[in-house]
């Protein structure tokens, strides 16, 4: 057991990755001597020496490519793109191969990949180093798509993708890379890849959301608590494949759903959460379903950035709304 | 001014087109039976290839991409290479691929549609065609990687077309070779067009060679339609390449005798004439020639490689046509190691709705 | 006016739009004597010279960002990608630049390009060559994402997209490239860039589809209609920015509502309508939302690729189950 | 074995690192006035500089790319750039972007986080720094086509790091301006690091100019530490680009003096002995040493420019201070030419919950 941050618990995860199966491989831009650009490799290249850990150069595109010829070759590279905006190159490989490997060969090729970045806004950066555009990826059969929202379950959640012998993207949200502790349980691998985590349960309205959104969305649920309003909140760890029996059977007991994301509206991943629940979950819904997302424009830059970020306050309006629907 | 580094590309012929050697021949060129092994390559990729068409045109087959005219890079490539090394084929690589083990009845299960076609039975570790142009050579670099890593005496050979020079992943590839200093020959197969565009509209470069100095990578030209100056460079390019000296990459000249493609019809860009011209410089005639020449190739030896060839790959056909396609279901096979829940939903209900369509 | 397929009214509105713009460039791999691989360009190269229609190298990112920077500089280019499975190595300009472009520099340059590329199954191709992946682009805040599905509004979609100041995408369904011949009048461009089209009115049922789906849309609505069952189908001719007016306006007289495309299901834009029907349109509602769509797995190779598409007859029983429900 | 290419890639130095010539000097380097105007943006920039990490320091500007040590590149090419050519920058091209007509201001206001510093009122057909890196290399093959197309006599600059040699819009950006030849010059700023990649991490290329052979373009190094080096071999590759004889690039040499960013601690990973031996590069002590030596530069001049250049940079810093943020609507401003109906609702709910905020 230890504290940990988020990214603390990242590196852990790795390092534990690394020590118990020596096919784990860490590669990317700046993660060994410098230990990545928010540390999150820090430390393993000293650990493990440089035929596991290795600098690529400045080339998103054939840091994923090479990473599936490392993979079909039996290797479990982990490799890090530096922010979720330097991702866009990685997609056609991401796509085109890394999902696509095991199926295009019946079986015969796999690719044990983990494609690992830090998204998410709120850290006053420039331009493309805030994006949330984790819909593109969850949007790919044959990948699977994990957002943790806290240290211990970032620590599982990424030694069970490593783990994985299916292409996983793994988006870390760096807003609190450092702003919550937590106690870890070093080893183990408590939190699945497969299902949504319930941190709060409630019978009133049923909180979605997943990444740093998970913050505020606790927040809600707790002054929602104070009048007496129970919130169940579901973090949905794992985007893709997403357990959505989770969500519904929660659905079914609160009758009505918010879901909370940093993402743009207008195609984010909370439209195919809307979308199930408008399914089959339509007999449950006593009240509209409202997702409270960002808006459908850029992530605008610093000075006009936290406008854009889902709000306590935003969240709150749309649960009393969705609550007070007759 | 100071002169801080300077390049040369270096181009090889070793037969001329009539067959005749243009400089003292490398002791395989005597060897008789490695010869023929690779005269047979060729042949037996061209059936291949006619069949192939044929097939397509009578709708047993999909769109396919001929190797008519290249068959010497393949052919050269595929002997120079050992059973452990690992192949990275692009689309006009059949010659290769067969003689790394792949049937010819799977090269038509594959471009017949079927996903099988890429599951062959050898070889285990070379990839699949790639068809996203130049997108296979990060793979090679990383599979060339694993292969330094684990101290391996092996090479990963990834082939492209010249079209496919122009294309980042090509660069970034060849880049991250140089630098990891991995164990992978990269063989760019000019065959002057990519579709309708010729060699001229893909890049202002002089030779396509010289793409590798981007990458701090040695380089040379061959006549791609000299099988045995492609087997001479691949194997020394390949002994290095295993011996820790660095990659490398060979451009290979030769000319695309077809059309682009059985969904292409190339007389819309290119005049037939320049075609004819090329057949001139076909790599069968020529290897053939040698062998009539030099090595007292008969007839009756020839008519039997021929009259071999069109056998096997009709008996390939016939087995690849009396293959039933996958059960319906395999749609959801192997999408990931173990079917998720909502895919499994989907299953169901599509063996369902199949069950109640009869 | 002219009897005229689909591909030929791309062909059409391409020479229209140079006609009329001589800032309009065509520009592609193989766009320029070949005349496309589909021969959506063809005889433009005769017609308009080198200096209007030209050929790229076999370069996809190149080819976006070249686009973007000859928009930035005034011109309208409209660029041809070959098929859709080649189009994830443009997202990164697409989303990085050409959709921000104007954003960025607070309107001082602008990016008015189309990227054009055909799309969809169907044609019993080889691998990477039926891709549906429209999601990808119609989430991208900034992009225009524009899908024709008879040769009519193909035509006015098209120089309507060429004539629009912002980004466009446009994405040709090329199963249905050769297969119907319609009516197309020539030099007016009536299919506005963003309103849903209402191609069958019904009381009983919402149909909603875009691209090729549209065919067997509209062959399911017949067949109802001969049970005299009223469906209404809506082509989603712009997926972004989405009309959902149209499409809430339809479900509250009907009631019941079945989205059908072709793309996988999950993340797929029928999730985003679904969505906002949970929400705005869920009073509205007296059936579960279905989608009839690809599956989640990759679009299978030809042998299988049948069994993967939205069958007039996957579509119809969907249809029965949303009238059957109450 | 024919030879069938060969390439050399040259460098030059004009000025040595004590401020003496190397060679006999051009015309410009007897051209007090000229020298002066350089050695004047080079320390502007420098200041402006300094400034901006004080106010990161103290949470009044976002995230920082410093230019120190690198001020002689973005000067010699904002000098011998004219206003009809369009400059497509990098990170620290703030010289040259001065030198274009950008103010320090809006250089302010962009690295404060705020979209009107890419809205500056001249150049008004610049592009802005370009975040994504080497992005903008195929901005600038379309931009140059642009002008070629209509005629103009006008270039595209463009500049990256050597870091971004790696990518492959790097590679297809000078593929396509080579095949195009269009009129764009490349500037590689190799600083020696990419972040923590030592630039023999990037590319095993023996030189970065060497590149460009890739793409069929010529090429050469300078030092990027001699102002008169760069400033000579940039107008020289302009005024063969604006006159159609194609695009070309430079390789200029120089070392990141600063942290890669101020998000960045360079201690992690290099020595600060080997810093502060770059030191002795430091292109601005390089040209007021020439200055002195050569051209009697005096104390009160000396003073009299870093007097004005902080009086002009503390200006800047007060009225970009000054300027309160852009009203929140302003997130919707500017995505589509016109805002489409369900931003507009998005917009109406913004604004209507921060008047509820108060
Ligand atoms: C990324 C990508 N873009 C476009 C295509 C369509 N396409 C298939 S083959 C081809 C030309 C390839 O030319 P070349 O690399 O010279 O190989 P060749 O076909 O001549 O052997 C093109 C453009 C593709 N498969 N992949
Ligand atoms: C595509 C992309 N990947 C990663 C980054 C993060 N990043 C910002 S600057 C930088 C290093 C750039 O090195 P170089 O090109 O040498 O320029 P320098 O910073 O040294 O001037 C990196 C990796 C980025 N901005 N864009
Ligand atoms: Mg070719
Ligand atoms: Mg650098």
């Amino acid at each position: 057991m230890a504290e940990l941050t988020l990214v603390q618990a990242v590196n852990a995860a790795l390092a534990q990755a690394m020590e118990e199966d020596e096919r784990v491989l860490v590669l990317g831009e700046d993660v060994g001597v410098d230990g990545g650009v928010f540390r999150a490799t820090d430390g393993l290249l000293d650990r493990f020496g440089p035929t596991r850990v290795f600098d690529t150069p400045l080339a998103e595109t054939v840091v994923a490519g090479a990473a599936i010829g490392l993979a079909a070759q039996g290797f479990r590279p982990v490799a890090e793109i530096q922010f979720m905006g330097f991702m866009y190159s990685t997609l056609d490989q991401m796509i085109s191969h890394a999902a696509r490997l095991r199926w295009r060969t019946r079986g015969r090729l796999t690719c044990p990949m983990v494609l690992r970045a830090p998204y998410g806004g709120g850290i006053r950066a420039i331009e493309h180093h805030s994006e949330s555009t984790e819909a593109l990826f969850a949007q790919i059969p044959g990948l699977r798509v994990v957002i943790p929202s806290a240290p211990n379950r970032a620590y599982g959640l990424l030694l069970n993708a490593i783990r994985c012998p299916d292409p996983v993207v793994f988006l870390e949200p760096k807003r609190i890379y450092r702003t919550i502790r937590e106690e870890v349980a070093l080893g183990t691998a408590v939190a699945p890849l497969d299902s949504c985590f319930v941190l709060n349960e409630g019978r009133d309205l049923t909180l979605v959301s997943w990444g740093a959104s998970v913050i505020e969305t606790m927040a809600v649920a707790e002054t929602l608590s104070r009048d007496g309003i129970g919130a169940e909140v579901i973090d949905v760890g794992t985007l893709r494949p997403l357990d959505s029996a989770t969500i519904l059977r929660s659905v079914e007991k609160t009758g009505r759903c918010v879901i909370v994301h940093e993402a743009a509206r207008t195609g984010g991943f909370g439209g195919e959460i809307a979308a199930r629940l408008a399914d089959e979950g339509l007999l449950f819904l006593q009240a509209p379903v409202k997702r409270v997302t960002g808006y459908d424009t850029v992530i605008p830059l610093p000075r006009l950035e936290h406008h854009y970020l889902p709000s306590t306050d935003r969240i709150l309006t749309a649960a009393r709304e969705v609550l007070a629907f007759e | 001014m100071t002169r801080v580094a300077t390049f040369e590309v270096h181009y090889t012929r070793l037969i001329d087109r009539d067959g005749r050697p243009t400089q003292p021949l490398p002791p395989l060129a005597e060897d008789r039976d490695a010869m023929v092994e690779m005269y047979r390559a060729m042949v037996l990729t061209r059936t291949f290839d006619t069949r192939a068409i044929a097939l397509q045109r009578t709708g047993r087959l999909g769109t396919y991409a001929s190797s008519l005219g290249q068959e010497a890079i393949a052919v050269g490539v595929g002997v120079a290479m050992t059973p452990a090394d690992v192949l990275l084929p692009y689309a006009r690589d059949h010659g290769a691929q067969l003689l790394r083990g792949v049937t010819l009845t799977e090269l038509f299960l594959f471009w017949g549609g079927d996903e099988r076609g890429s599951n062959f039975a050898t070889p285990r570790q070379d990839f699949p065609v790639t068809v996203p142009i130049a997108t296979h050579l990060p793979h090679a670099a990383g599979a060339a990687m694993a292969f330094k890593l684990r101290g391996e005496r092996r090479a990963a050979v990834c082939l492209c077309g010249d079209g496919a020079t122009s294309k980042g992943d090509f660069y970034e590839g060849l880049n991250l070779a140089g630098v990891w200093q991995v164990p992978a020959v990269f063989v760019v197969c000019n065959n002057a067009w990519a579709i309708s565009m010729p060699r001229a509209a893909q890049t202002a470069a002089e030779t396509l060679a010289q793409k590798a100095f981007a990458a701090g990578m040695s380089c040379e030209q061959v006549d791609g339609n000299d099988v045995v100056a492609v087997r001479i460079a691949m194997e020394a390019a390949l002994t290095r390449a295993r011996a820790g000296e660095g990659p490398h990459l060979i451009e290979a000249i030769t000319y695309r005798l077809a059309d682009h493609t059985t969904a292409d019809d190339a007389s819309r860009y290119r005049d037939d004439e320049v075609v004819g011209a090329h057949w001139e410089d076909d790599p069968i005639k020529r290897i053939k020639a040698y062998l009539v020449d030099q090595m007292d190739w008969s007839k009756e030896e020839e008519e039997a490689v021929i009259a071999a060839c069109s056998v096997e790959v009709e008996a390939a056909a016939e087995a690849y046509l009396a293959i039933p396609p996958q059960p319906v279901e395999a749609i959801f096979d192997f999408m990931y190691e173990t079917l998720p829940t909502d895919l499994a939903a989907q299953r169901d209900a599509l063996l369902k709705e199949v069950t109640r369509r009869g």
